[in-house]
């Protein structure tokens, strides 16, 4: 792909250049969704200690970047598949965030009517065709996705998310050896936060960056930092107009890292806190933040009062969520078949 | 439009055509279906009329295929996947089992997935163990799929475009051995009820119930038996799932004997479910004897022609084992 | 040595250890079952002791772990395999029914594939469709594969060994919420026969043959029905193929009523096939009343509590169905 | 890998080299198993004609120089996992021509007593862990015989063969992946004979060469020209020392050809010809012979009788194999369990 990075990132010229086409709002919105996504996961771990949320959850705390500069790229009836760690992309592609808490602690309101949860979360309507319980599971049906968007012919294109976990997979090869034999409108985006549950990538991937792996499907590949949002914009639309304008599928992969333990049940026997100590320091939302006081685009105290926007609007959510109904147990078996 | 014999695999050929010329959305996907014409020249000739576009020739990738026709439902399209050989849905069984069953579900009923996966099963070619199972139960067993598993041209063509315009994941499978067998089957479209089963034979001394190439073995022993005065009712449940049960459940209330016949190993197999769904039924009541299972072997199918004979079940196993169980001498 | 209280996760993890104490063939592979000690901590502390050589964690790639455990005791080696959650064997079936299972016999014997995989399965955490699954019936369906689902600390040390030792691929399945269960556990190295049920209650009025933690389930119910002037006979079949059948034959012709207990979905299950057993064996002629399966419903497991609890069987409905049973009110 | 190649092919120096490093005895062996190849195939077809060979087959005719020139690089304890299309794999490993030809007619004592026929025929104690009726389905196995053969520690190597078409398959990822983070003394070997059945690798890689793909797993990769076979055994040699001696896989890619149809079943429909005649011209024994000739390691009458020994042994076979008996029905269950 045609990006010059330094350090997985692009200048501060481009930067500048990026944010001045974007405009105010849509930095705003970038700014705002980041912390939205933070902000929503914050209180559902909260939710969870309190026994509100059952079963697991995957966070992507230290992640927002990845989703929110990725969805941005798109418009709005392009077709999304996230992850079983995919809080983030549900958001950026606009999911009601009430909608999204009652899935969590399963109401019938929930957009999956309390069937699915934090991993099954899809908003059809929305664009995302789900999150995914299965590491690389969404992989295969990107074909099919890329290939009924192809046929529709109204240049709408697929964004595929993945871990670096799931580029391990065998549903990897023969999802991006289909994309680009078929020449489908299908952007694969890797995040790549260093582990697979406690399996780090360094073991998994015997190659410095898993976009390498684009060029056995004559593709073009890149790795970015994926906490720089605007890096990972800048990539995954690159991405995104070639899948519109020459119908043929790219890779990104955005270089991150999750703060959290990788569920629920994590004791974190694999990392040292340094690490993530020093990953913490390169908080995408305090990047972007910083970004926008010192170009100017937001006054320091605009910038808090988006981010209270964000945490308003969760505890609107939880509360609407908490005020939901219980699915009726005569309903169970409602949904099955069609 | 006319009713004419036409052959089993010609049957599914024609309600692809069919239902591709009427739906856009419809298109095939899978491995050798173009020039080459599928595994068992189900497709041939498809590829001319709809081209490339509508009629996919795929790498060696199941998974691949079984994801793309879930995702491709998911954008509105009605795909109709193949897999070369049932043993090879092993492979697919990971989009098949956890996305597409589980998708309407999971997503609280809010989206469909309306694909068509065919895949021929069965032994009797001398093509040995990875090229010859039956795994029909597997897929009985996921909630959210459709199990149609048809034994003549008229029901072939009738479910296949049933199986189309159904909105749900229905896993299609076919009788190699039956792929030239002929029967009547009219020229227009036409579709059969999903979850309906037939009685092919009317008899009143025992009731067999029969899966895919064994409902005609069972119409054959049938015959047989009928000359030694014992009538055999032979039921073909056609759709595995949803299971007509009633049709069963009357049938063995009528006569109070059940032969089970498939060709799949027996342990774990769909007569298990057959067995269990009439022996919980009130037809208990009427049974004079016990539930017989004839199946096939606990074996993988060997490569020698006798060896292969025996592994599962043919007629002459189907008139004794039916003899017995209408003499009541199991 | 003596016998101690331990977990039935414990108890794997000892049985684990053990052997590959005792033989230096043996080792671990399958995703994060090292540091972090597998999905559900089995195997904690096991990298320690044994190092990343033999307590081997795997990418993502299930199908390279069920590959690699049959290239390895094809190589002579006796390899423990890991799948996270039975969910995922999907994407590892391919290698264990068409290469593993079928090994042997297609090589006219010539060959061994000693190898066991273990995997959890069940309902009852919150995790939803896709990693609640109970597909134990996908391979006892499949000719070449031994099934062990234990229910017992006890059981899952003697069986784990007994399985590590066999020259079968074994699936060995765990149940999710059992594993901190506890019970008596021998310190030393044992085995238990494969293919030898164990009736874990006696009762007169009825048999209850349950799977996994359905066994647990259904020994709280007979409890209650005890209360009740009820007896149930509880029957936990421990190894699901081969099946010791002459136990459960015996026990349904003592009390002439069965309810076969599991929390797979109902049709296609393992409990089509035990209520086959039952119909086609002697017991039939000792038949009191219809075989009642009692099993999940035929959806994918839900996410919400009450709707998760209520899509399996527990102990009140086990309670309900068997004392309906046993009054013939069925 | 460093090889020095023109159109795929090593140097007439080099070449000559290997030629006398193998000496006459080896050479001779090669010409003559290539020879036994076609002859055990072609008798397989007669017979086939016949009705004394039932089921399916598929023919490697043309493709010799790749089975006999990669197992010429390995020692006798070494161990392949062969395909469907592997009687010349399985010949070259020095299977018995009887036993072989015998379990092609089903019969007892066939290699697997009549159990597996041409799809499944294993020689176990000879090295061959088996042909395989699913494309790819040796792929993942290789991991498990490259770790135990690394366990074992007596630097015995193992050789995977598998197709164009099973590239294509997500075993091949899982497989190479599996190889390269593990140190697996694994040599894959990718017999691109054109075509996975109908489907041209042209259309199901969107690379010019397969081999490429091993940059995907950061192990070295080369492509040759499968019909000569020296350059073959060139590269496949190199890969095998690096899996003895550093205890790391390979990609070997032989560009080769099938004359026959991809089964009993093929109406050659996807291909010309043309195409096919060309490939003939290419014929990978009389190449061969035609440089021992040159080369005057043979006479063209010696080479005619290596050829006459070679038809020899196979009538020989196939009389051997006629002469078996059919397996007992009473044994049917037999081998299902150990
Ligand atoms: C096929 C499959 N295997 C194993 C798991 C268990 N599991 C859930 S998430 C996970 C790690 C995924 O790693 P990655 O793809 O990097 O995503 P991340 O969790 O880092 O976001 C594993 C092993 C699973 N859900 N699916
Ligand atoms: C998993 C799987 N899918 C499909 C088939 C049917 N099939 C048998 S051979 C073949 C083509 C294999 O192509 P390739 O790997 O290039 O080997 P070749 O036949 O060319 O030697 C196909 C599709 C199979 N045996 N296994
Ligand atoms: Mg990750
Ligand atoms: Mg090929």
């Amino acid at each position: 792909m045609k990006l010059t990075l330094t350090n997985g990132q692009i200048s501060l010229t481009e930067k500048r250049r990026l944010l001045k086409e974007l405009g105010g709002e849509k930095a705003r919105w970038v700014l705002q969704t980041m912390h939205t996504i933070r902000a929503f996961e914050e209180k559902a771990e909260e939710l969870y200690a309190l026994g509100k949320i059952h079963g697991t959850m995957h966070l992507s705390i230290g992640m927002e970047a990845s989703a929110v500069g990725s969805i941005l790229a798109l418009q709005p009836d392009d077709l999304i598949l996230s992850t079983h760690r995919g809080h983030g992309h549900c958001i950026a592609k606009g999911a009601d965030l009430k909608r999204m808490m009652a899935e969590f602690m399963g109401k019938a309101c929930g957009y999956c009517r309390g069937r699915g949860g934090s991993m099954h979360i899809a908003d059809v309507k929305g664009g995302n065709l789900g999150a995914n319980g299965v590491v690389g599971g969404g992989l295969p049906l990107a074909i099919g996705v890329g290939l009924g968007l192809k046929m529709e012919g109204k240049r709408r294109i697929h964004l595929c998310f993945f871990g670096d976990g799931a580029a391990s997979n065998g549903a990897f090869h023969e999802s991006l050896n289909m994309a680009a034999i078929y020449h489908l409108p299908v952007v694969y985006v890797c995040e790549n936060n260093q582990y697979a549950m406690s399996f780090s990538v360094k073991k998994s991937c015997p190659l410095e960056r898993i976009s390498d792996r684009a060029a056995a499907y004559a593709m073009p590949g890149a790795t970015v930092d994926g906490n720089d949002v605007l890096s990972v914009y800048a990539a995954v639309r690159q991405a995104v107009e070639r899948a519109r304008q020459q119908c043929e599928p790219s890779l990104v992969e955005n270089v991150t890292y999750r703060w959290r333990g990788h569920s629920k049940s994590d004791a974190n026997r694999y990392r040292t806190k340094e690490e993530i100590e020093a990953w913490k320091a390169k908080d995408p939302i305090r990047r972007f933040e910083e970004l926008l006081t010192a170009e100017s685009i937001l006054t320091p105290s605009e910038a808090q009062e988006i981010k209270e926007a964000a945490y308003r609007s969760i505890d609107e959510a939880a509360a609407y969520a908490e005020s939901c109904a219980e699915p009726d147990l005569d309903t169970i078996e409602e949904g099955v078949y069609a | 439009m006319s009713t004419r014999d036409i052959t089993y695999s010609e049957a599914i050929r024609e309600a692809l055509r069919q239902e591709m010329q009427r739906d856009p959305r419809v298109f095939l996907i899978g491995e050798d279906i173009g020039v080459y014409g599928g595994g068992f020249g189900v497709t041939l000739g498809l590829i001319d009329e709809f081209g490339p576009e509508r009629v996919i020739d795929t790498p060696i990738s199941e998974l691949g295929i079984a994801g793309a026709i879930t995702g491709a439902a998911l954008t509105g399209m009605r795909p109709v996947g193949e897999i070369m050989f049932m043993d090879f849905v092993t492979l697919a069984s990971e989009a098949l089992v956890n996305q597409a069953a589980k998708i309407r579900f999971m997503f609280g009923g809010e989206a469909t997935v309306p694909f068509v996966l065919r895949t021929p099963m069965g032994s009797g070619t001398g093509a040995a163990a990875q090229h010859s199972q039956s795994l029909e139960n597997w897929f009985v067993h996921i909630p959210g799929i459709k199990v149609i598993a048809p034994t003549t041209p008229y029901d072939a063509k009738g479910l296949l475009i049933a199986a189309i315009r159904d909105d749900n994941p229905v896993l299609f499978i076919e009788s190699k051995l039956l792929y030239k067998t002929k029967g009547p089957v009219p020229e227009e479209p036409y579709t059969l009820p999903i979850g309906s089963a037939e009685v092919k034979r009317q008899g009143k001394d025992l009731s067999i119930i029969a899966v895919g190439v064994m409902v005609k073995r069972s119409l054959e022993a049938a015959e047989k038996l009928a000359q030694e005065g014992i009538q055999a009712e032979v039921i073909d449940p056609r759709t595995l799932k949803p299971l007509d049960k009633e049709t069963i459940i009357q049938s063995v209330i009528k006569t109070g004997k059940a032969l089970i016949v498939h060709e799949a190993a027996k342990t774990g197999g769909y007569g298990g479910e057959l067995a269990a769904v009439i022996a919980e039924s009130q037809a208990f009541d009427y049974l004079e004897a016990p539930i017989v299972r004839l199946a096939g072997r606990d074996m993988p199918i060997p490569y020698n022609r006798t060896l292969e004979y025996h592994t599962v079940p043919q007629v002459e196993n189907i008139v004794e084992a039916a003899r017995k169980l209408a003499r009541l001498e199991v």
